[in-house]
């Protein structure tokens, strides 16, 4: 058992904004900052684009863990976009928590252009910490069942 | 007090003030009641008033084949109320469109509904005119979530659990969407298949996320009338989720829905200081 | 009016003329002054350069007592008591944490909610009409130099019944009463306070500046709202005037003098004897 | 002469059902208190007394209401279909009403019309159903105004008579009813029935007579203007039997899949185009009680209603079928 | 059925290295929709373009995708190549394997296993592409200035020279603004006037300019091309047609007593007044609070002395429209108000230099007043209280700046150089004085400045004290100024006959309000916000809409007027096409099921969503609903987010389009 949790891969679903946080991973590129292959970028124009339902679809898609990320607020291309987000996350989150859904699976963040070394972190740690919650069984159940 | 109220209703229709008056009708003393629409002064004796009057009238305002039949003036508790404060607030009608007859009102049903137990709003606010009166109990937030509150006591896990269960239990009735006065979209997120959104299909999985839009689309929003819970032929308990969010908006954002008609909407505003102790 | 009164170790000791004019001038003015039941040292200048918890566990003692024996107000007459006194209950009022530990120190329940005034406030808060109207007599003859001192209107985020730089509360008050305040330069001026003895040559140099200043913008008497100030610029006069020949004697009177004297209070009562430099 | 069981012996016997890995299914209370049609992992968490029936009907387990027709793969370009198995386990109905029964040949007749129907059918054979006659009624139940009653056998395998709170005389009706219960009852001497039920509420020949006549009636948007167009009723209706066939899946393959549809949802007959046939809740009130008392009967010669009352008894507005035609009779009286 | 081609970019070795790319394409080529899937060297390079141009030719390709590098590198690079080759560029997406897998991850097969998926989601995404057209609004070739000083004078001149049309907005009676009230400016120590004035004559000259002088924004509705403004002229009781300027009405006007705005109060000027001599336009305004006709209702002597009888009492406020496309602030600065400004309650900031309570403490413009040729004074530096000319000076700089406490924290920039400067007028007026400087830092960052400020130290002899003022104090007519020189390290005091403050400087009064009328951000304190620090230095949120000069941040006048030309180019940019050309990667509302709950709207930064009727043929309305101005939508897609019925959807970013990606993942 411990040995297939070694084995474990997550799939990490990223929802990014296109202004901060895809630069970001941009710039761990061009520095050639290595992160585990987990993790799959969808591009969005801003962070206030993002939707709960996005999230929701990422762990019917089997995502183990999803990530948004943006602009640290006041640096919004958009100027608010970022704001608005929070303000709907900081909802979500309690309503997730309610239905039981393992909010240790949803990160978020506000990842800058310059922070390429941020991003590497942000990852690696997401994906270390859900390769040992383990793969998201609870939610998988939940779409199998007729 | 339903005296006051009939001739109330009679003046209104007989002066042309409104061409329809919503409220509640009943069979007889047993039965539960339902909704009437009178057009003629000389049918207002049908309109009852009792602790029998559960239903949210407001949901009528948004349905065209009431809007049809014009100007309406609407039997309306103290709960109920708050869902025009927001239906205005949403530019889904204009305040003086309709004719709000506030019903002093100290609890429904037996045994008492749950929201009644914790409610603050016994003496409508903003109506036009308000029927009978009854003390105003203050109750503080902890009351008014410790349903919530206890349910949070179950782990994640047995929480998960728990609506899993009710979900497989789920029917996709939509009985709690159509009922909720707040869910006046011409087009519900559920009925459009591209992209499909949310599975339409009745299984476990297209019941969570169909439950999870419901209570999420509703955030800021929900009056906490309760009717989704009442009407569930199956008895899920979607109180619970409602109420997860408008503790979480109270708390961060002190915004309870449709009770200061001045106060801005949460989802659309936003603040810098929004707390942000979740977020990397 | 009620106000918790609270001496300090000055009024006391070395100023107790400034306790008799406060006390005899506010009972005229029907103020109940209740001394604070077992206050202790505010710790002055001392504590702080100490012990910065110390600093605010003495003046916070005090705070909780008066809290203890409801008193919502505290006079604090000496402006470095009432500064300590003030920066405590900002700190508590602010710092839930602090607060916790500093009642548990103390042993009281603080909130830090009672607001501490200096003579002047609690004047202000009296009301300076009815002042006026009380009168019995003129203080035409007086030209006053209103003299406040370094402590009196600081710190200004906290202690705002004045400009701090360039005040005019004492100016209005006796120029209500028939006094002809002076304008001049050295209001906020420091008079050396504390190193009366450490440092004299300081101490005599700054009080010098201070009465010629006044006596080249025409007063012919200084008023002052604080112990130390009084000590420096009364007892040492007469070792001034010995150093730089000052031209002649300025009686230093407190602000409760002039205006306890405006309601007719003999001179007697209010302590003026009791001054080393006595009117002629 | 008749066959009596005990409660106990009858709760007994659910247990070896469960054993020999039947499904068993009958009135369980859930956590809300509604009592409701459930798969019982355990006789005891049957109810079977101290209410008038449950608020869903048995059709739930032989016409779901979400249901696989079979699954596809797609692997690059190609896409592979693969057949969903038919079900095979055998499921004893327990506590049955009558007017859940009776609903079965009214949908045996739906799902064999044209083409028959294997899902269906299959789960039919794998049924047993274990009706309770009626001893009780509430305002809600209409049977005998639509040729049933409390004792209406129709589509039941057995049917049990509470003698009182200990024993049931059991009628088996067919052969899979009698393999049930043979060897687990008593002779006896007692011949139990039930009341006559609910009085008649309304006259069939004039509603029938209406309906012929009055489809433009105003009548209909009277009736209607209460409804909040949600599904509870056609839901919980024993007989309502419409559904949708919907494609899910993602980019690796997927379902199709059988959903309940019901008439009395706006978008039912919404258009590609966007025209609605059926765009007010008037029309959609109506069509549902044409198609129980006319459109069925034409077809079939049968109602495609068994007066449960769970129409009104679940409708967040508590209208109805009852009290539509109670309307409509009323107007009948009113201006002939 | 969308014909779909792949091409997978090598990037030489950056990609190929540590990613498959032949397993890449070949994966790929087995999806449905896909044509065609190509791997090579170079995609960006010529030869690479090439192949992609004819594969779409040949295999009549519906949509593309590129798996290379960032997108925000090279995929204008590809839609440009797919538009030459006639597909629609946004038909291409791209599926970024090099920054966001090849050079992150250093286990191959891991690595070509994300860029598969990758790709696939890329593919995902093309399939539910729709073909986008840039969108064309109609461009109002006319701008609007607001503000005549040297920054609006310089962008209007330089548009109204390129040929288009410009209407300027002045507050006050004439255009200038600060500048013109200067003496000499540094480091050159030339006559502001001297430069200024002719651009002024230009402005009031040039005829694509028109000009409303002693009148306000009051409201701007529109978007970039195509905004309305109304424009709030101030009665000015003298028609400006018919006004000659003679000046016969202010000089024969009784009332004289009004302190001079022009010469901050240190003269005084007649209630039908010029501010200043040079003004533009050289005619009159009735003071409406001083003059004795409108406030008495008797006298009107101007109205009989003059002439061209354009004197006219009745005149009232007038609102005039003006259509223009671009808005241009330059509203400028205002000094910070010593000993007035509560900026921290219970201090009056600085009441400690008894600005205000001695008349001989006076603040930098003041002293520019004193020190101009056209000043109170012409240009004898005399002290206001006594006309002493003073011999010994004290200036004191950063007055508000660089203070938390009690002004405001940042550097105000100019004031180094200006007191400097004011040093060298003064000694060159009054050769046996002494200046002397209290300053913080000095800071002469700039082309010839630090020179300027050594020049005013060692030639005209000023003294510079590093440190702070305590407290300003007078004594028989004499200033007590006490400070410390902390390079000494000790208490100093200065005996002065005059102390000039460098007081901080501020946007000027009202430009909050006007910035909240364009839709334009400003800080904490009340400067106007570029749309970007470094790159987008003069525009602003709102399309359309330019800042240059002290309005967004305290500048000296070369840096004004460069930015004035930069926001002239600006406008010139859009004025250089007919029609505007903006991204079609915008919302758009499906109006058919909108409801109308218009919470769209309240998320929107940039006005862009407004509210429409549906109207029956007959005028009965149907319902009111939410609808995208694509002039003023930027595409952040945050209405879609909050739209429950999603009736609002991002073109290029479509639900469709994202949500067929993530399904792409399973």
């Amino acid at each position: 058992m411990s040995d297939e949790k070694e084995q474990f891969e997550p799939k990490i679903i990223a929802y990014v904004c296109n202004w901060c946080t895809y630069l970001g991973a941009d710039l761990a590129g061009t520095n050639r900052l290595e992160y585990p292959a987990n993790v799959r970028i969808v591009r969005l124009p801003c962070t206030g684009r993002i939707d709960f339902n996005l999230m929701v679809k990422a762990f019917e898609a089997g995502a183990d863990s999803v990530l948004v990320s943006g602009c640290h607020p006041g640096d919004c291309h958009y100027t608010t976009g970022n704001f608005h987000a929070r303000r709907r996350w900081i909802l979500f989150r309690s309503l997730l928590d309610t239905m039981g859904i393992d909010v240790d699976r949803i990160h978020f963040t506000w990842i800058s252009a310059a922070e390429g070394k941020k991003w590497q972190e942000v990852v690696t740690d997401i994906t270390e910490s859900t390769r040992k919650l383990g793969p998201y069984t609870a939610y998988q159940r939940v779409c199998g069942e007729s | 007090m339903l005296r006051k109220l009939q001739n109330t209703c009679r003046q209104l229709l007989l002066e042309g003030k409104v061409d329809v008056v919503i409220g509640y009708g009943q069979a007889d003393s047993e039965s539960p009641t339902h909704p009437v629409f009178i057009t003629d002064a000389k049918d207002v004796k049908k309109l009852v008033w009792n602790d029998k009057c559960l239903i949210n009238l407001v949901t009528y305002l948004k349905r065209p084949e009431i809007k049809s039949l014009g100007k309406s003036a609407i039997v309306a508790k103290g709960c109920d109320e708050r869902a025009i404060v927001v239906l205005e607030k949403e530019s889904q009608l204009e305040r003086d469109s309709v004719f709000v007859i506030g019903m002093a009102c100290a609890g429904v049903g037996q045994p008492l509904l749950p929201k009644c137990k914790v409610c603050d709003a016994h003496m409508p606010q903003v109506a036009d005119i308000i029927i009978g009166s009854v003390e105003n109990p203050s109750v503080d937030a902890d009351t008014r979530y410790a349903e919530l509150k206890s349910f949070l006591k179950k782990s994640p896990e047995e929480r998960h659990k728990h609506w899993v269960k009710e979900c497989r239990r789920c029917l996709k009735c939509y009985a709690c969407r159509q009922t909720c006065p707040m869910c006046y979209c011409e087009r519900c997120i559920v009925d459009v298949n591209q992209p499909q959104y949310i599975d339409s299909s009745a299984s476990t999985k297209g019941n969570f996320a169909w439950h999870i839009t419901r209570a999420f689309h509703l955030a800021g929003r929900c009056v906490g009338c309760d009717e989704c819970t009442r009407v569930c032929p199956v008895g899920i308990d979607l109180r619970l989720l409602n109420m997860s969010i408008a503790k979480s908006a109270e708390q961060n954002f002190e915004f309870r829905a449709g009770v200061d008609p001045d106060a801005k909407p949460i989802i659309g505003s936003y603040s810098e200081q929004d707390r942000e102790d979740f977020i990397r | 009016m009620q106000v918790g009164y609270y001496p300090g170790c000055a009024l006391h000791g070395s100023s107790n003329d400034y306790e008799m004019s406060v006390r005899a001038c506010l009972s005229k003015l029907q103020i109940d002054v209740r001394e604070i039941d077992d206050w202790i040292c505010c710790g002055a200048s001392a504590a702080h350069s100490l012990n910065q918890k110390l600093s605010v566990a003495l003046p916070a003692r005090t705070l909780g007592l008066a809290e203890r024996d409801g008193l919502n107000d505290i006079l604090a007459p000496c402006p470095m008591c009432s500064m300590e006194l003030c920066k405590a209950g900002k700190a508590l009022a602010e710092d839930p944490e602090l607060r916790v530990e500093i009642s548990d120190i103390v042993e009281l329940e603080i909130t830090g909610k009672s607001r501490v005034l200096n003579l002047i406030q609690v004047l202000q808060e009296f009301g300076v009409e009815k002042i006026q109207s009380l009168a019995t007599r003129s203080l035409s003859e007086f030209k006053p130099a209103c003299y406040y001192g370094c402590l009196l209107t600081r710190p200004p985020k906290v202690l705002k019944f004045d400009d701090c730089e360039q005040p005019e509360s004492m100016e209005k008050i006796l120029g209500l009463l028939g006094a002809v305040p002076v304008d001049w330069n050295f209001k906020t001026e420091c008079c050396g306070a504390g190193m009366t003895l450490a440092n004299e040559d300081t101490v005599l140099d700054l009080s010098h500046k201070i009465i010629s200043d006044a006596i080249d913008h025409g007063a012919n008497c200084l008023v002052v709202a604080c112990p130390m100030c009084h000590v420096n610029l009364d007892m040492k006069q007469a070792a001034v005037k010995e150093r730089f020949g000052v031209q002649r004697d300025m009686v230093v009177y407190y602000l409760s003098d002039l205006v306890g004297i405006a309601m007719g209070i003999d001179e007697k009562d209010l302590g003026v004897d009791r001054h080393y430099v006595v009117k002629d | 002469m008749s066959q009596i069981i005990t409660k106990s012996s009858l709760l007994r016997l659910a247990d070896k059902w469960l054993a020999e890995q039947k499904r068993v299914i009958g009135p369980r209370s859930a956590p809300s208190g509604q009592v409701l049609y459930a798969e019982v992992e355990d006789a005891a968490e049957l109810s079977l007394a101290g209410y008038i029936r449950p608020a869903n009907s048995i059709k739930d387990y032989i016409f779901p209401r979400h249901e696989k027709l079979y699954s596809y793969k797609i692997n690059g370009r190609n896409i592979e279909l693969i057949d969903a198995e038919l079900s095979t386990v055998e499921q004893v109905f327990i506590g049955a009403r009558p007017c859940d029964a009776a609903a079965m040949p009214i949908l045996d007749r739906i799902f064999n019309w044209d083409c028959s129907d294997d899902f269906f059918n299959r789960r039919r054979e794998l049924s047993t159903i274990i009706t309770f006659a009626c001893k009780e009624h509430d305002d809600y139940c209409f049977c005998t105004s639509v040729n049933s009653g409390p004792e209406d056998s129709r589509g039941s395998d057995v049917i049990l008579f509470e003698i009182d709170d200990e024993k049931y005389e059991v009628r088996s009706l067919t052969d899979k009813g009698k393999k049930l219960f043979d060897g687990n009852t008593e002779e006896s001497d007692k011949i139990s029935s039930v009341g006559p039920g609910p009085e008649i509420c309304f006259d069939l020949k004039k509603i029938k007579q209406f309906l012929d006549e009055g489809f433009e009636s105003p009548l209909w948007k009277k009736i209607s203007l209460g409804c909040i167009g949600c599904g509870v009723c056609t839901y919980t209706c024993p007989t309502c039997h419409c559904f949708d066939i919907v494609d899910e899946g993602n980019s690796s393959g997927g379902e199709r899949v059988r959903n309940w549809d019901s008439c009395q949802f706006s978008m039912f007959t919404k258009h590609a185009s966007g025209h609605n046939p059926r765009s007010s809740s008037s029309q959609r009130g109506r069509q549902r009680i044409y198609h129980k008392f006319q459109i069925y009967p034409e077809k079939f010669g049968k109602l495609l209603c068994t007066g449960c009352g769970n129409c009104s008894r679940d409708c967040p507005v508590s209208s109805g079928v009852k009290s539509v035609l109670q309307a409509v009779q009323k107007s009948i009286m009113e201006n002939g | 059925m969308a014909k779909i081609g792949v091409f997978t970019c090598w990037c030489g070795e950056n990609i190929a290295q540590n990613v498959d790319v032949q397993h890449v394409a070949a994966e790929i080529a087995k999806l449905p929709n896909v044509h065609c899937s190509i791997e090579y060297k170079y995609m960006c390079s010529e030869p690479g373009q090439a192949m992609i141009r004819e594969k779409i030719a040949a295999e009549k390709l519906t949509g593309m995708v590129i798996a290379s590098c960032s997108p925000h590198m090279h995929l204008n690079t590809f839609r440009k190549a797919a538009k030459n080759a006639g597909l629609n560029p946004y038909q291409v997406e791209m599926a970024n394997i090099r920054e966001h897998c090849s050079w992150v991850h250093r286990n191959r097969e891991e690595a070509t296993l994300k860029a598969v998926d990758l790709v696939k989601m890329a593919v995902a995404k093309v399939r539910k592409n729709q073909e986008l057209v840039p969108i064309d609004i109609p461009v109002t070739k006319r701008v609007l200035v607001v503000g005549g000083g040297v920054a609006g004078i310089q962008a209007a001149l330089d548009i109204a020279d390129a040929g288009y049309e410009v209407v300027m907005v002045e507050r006050e009676p004439s255009i200038g603004g600060r500048m013109a009230g200067l003496s000499e400016t540094f480091p050159t120590l030339d006559c502001s006037q001297c430069i200024l004035t002719p651009r002024m004559v230009d402005i009031g000259q040039h005829p694509n300019i028109t000009l409303h002088t002693y009148s306000e924004v009051a409201k701007v509705e529109g978007f970039i091309g195509n905004f309305k403004a109304s424009i709030l002229k101030k009665a000015r009781y003298v028609d400006v047609n018919t006004c000659t300027g003679c000046g016969t009405c202010w000089n024969s006007c009784p009332s004289k007593k009004t302190p001079s705005e022009f010469d901050f109060g240190l003269g005084t000027r007649t209630a039908i007044y010029v501010p200043f001599p040079q003004a533009v336009p050289a005619k009159p305004v009735i003071d409406q609070n001083a003059c004795i006709k409108l406030t008495k209702g008797k006298c009107g002597v101007c109205m009989k002395k003059c002439q061209a009888n354009a004197i006219d009492f009745d005149d009232k406020d007038a609102l005039v429209e003006e259509e223009v496309g671009a808005v241009i602030v330059a509203t400028g600065f205002k000094l910070f108000q010593i000993g007035k400004e509560q900026d921290l309650e219970g201090q009056s900031g600085y009441g400690e230099y008894g600005y205000d309570k001695y008349p001989d403490v006076i603040d930098s413009l003041q002293f520019e007043r004193l020190a101009s040729a056209s000043g109170p004074t012409n240009g004898e530096i005399r002290r206001p209280s006594d006309g002493k000319v003073p011999k010994n000076i004290v200036f004191i700089s950063c007055v508000g700046s660089r203070d938390n406490a009690k002004g405001v924290p940042y550097c105000s920039k100019v004031c180094c150089m200006y007191t400097a400067k004011h040093t060298m007028l003064y000694k060159h007026k009054v050769h046996d004085g002494v200046a002397h400087v209290f300053y913080m830092d000095i800071r002469a960052g700039g082309k010839n400045y630090e020179e300027f400020v050594r020049r005013a130290i060692e030639q005209d002899g000023a003294q510079y004290h590093r440190g702070r003022v305590s407290k300003i104090t007078e004594k028989h007519g004499t200033l007590i100024v006490r400070g410390v020189d902390t390079l000494a390290g000790l208490p100093l005091t200065i005996e002065a006959d005059m102390v000039v403050l460098a007081s901080a400087i501020k946007p000027t009064n009202g430009a909050q309000e006007l910035a909240q009328k364009l839709n334009v951000g400003y800080d904490n304190y009340g400067f106007l916000s570029e749309s970007h620090p470094k790159l987008r230095p003069v525009e602003t949120a709102s399309a359309g809409v330019f800042v240059c000069g002290a309005c967004q941040g305290p500048k000296d006048i070369p840096e004004s007027v460069a930015q004035a030309s930069a926001a002239a180019a600006k406008t010139l940019v859009i004025f250089s096409k007919e029609e505007l050309t903006r991204d079609p990667e915008i919302a758009k509302v499906n109006e058919k099921v909108c409801a109308g709950c218009f919470t769209c709207q309240r998320v929107c930064a940039f006005n862009a969503i407004e509210q429409v009727d549906i109207r029956s043929p007959n005028g009965k309305l149907i319902k009111r609903i939410a609808r995208v101005n694509p002039g003023l939508c930027m595409g952040c897609g945050t209405c879609v987010a909050v739209c429950p019925s999603k009736s609002v959807d991002l073109s290029g970013t479509t639900e469709q389009q994202v949500y067929s990606m993530v399904k792409s993942l399973t």
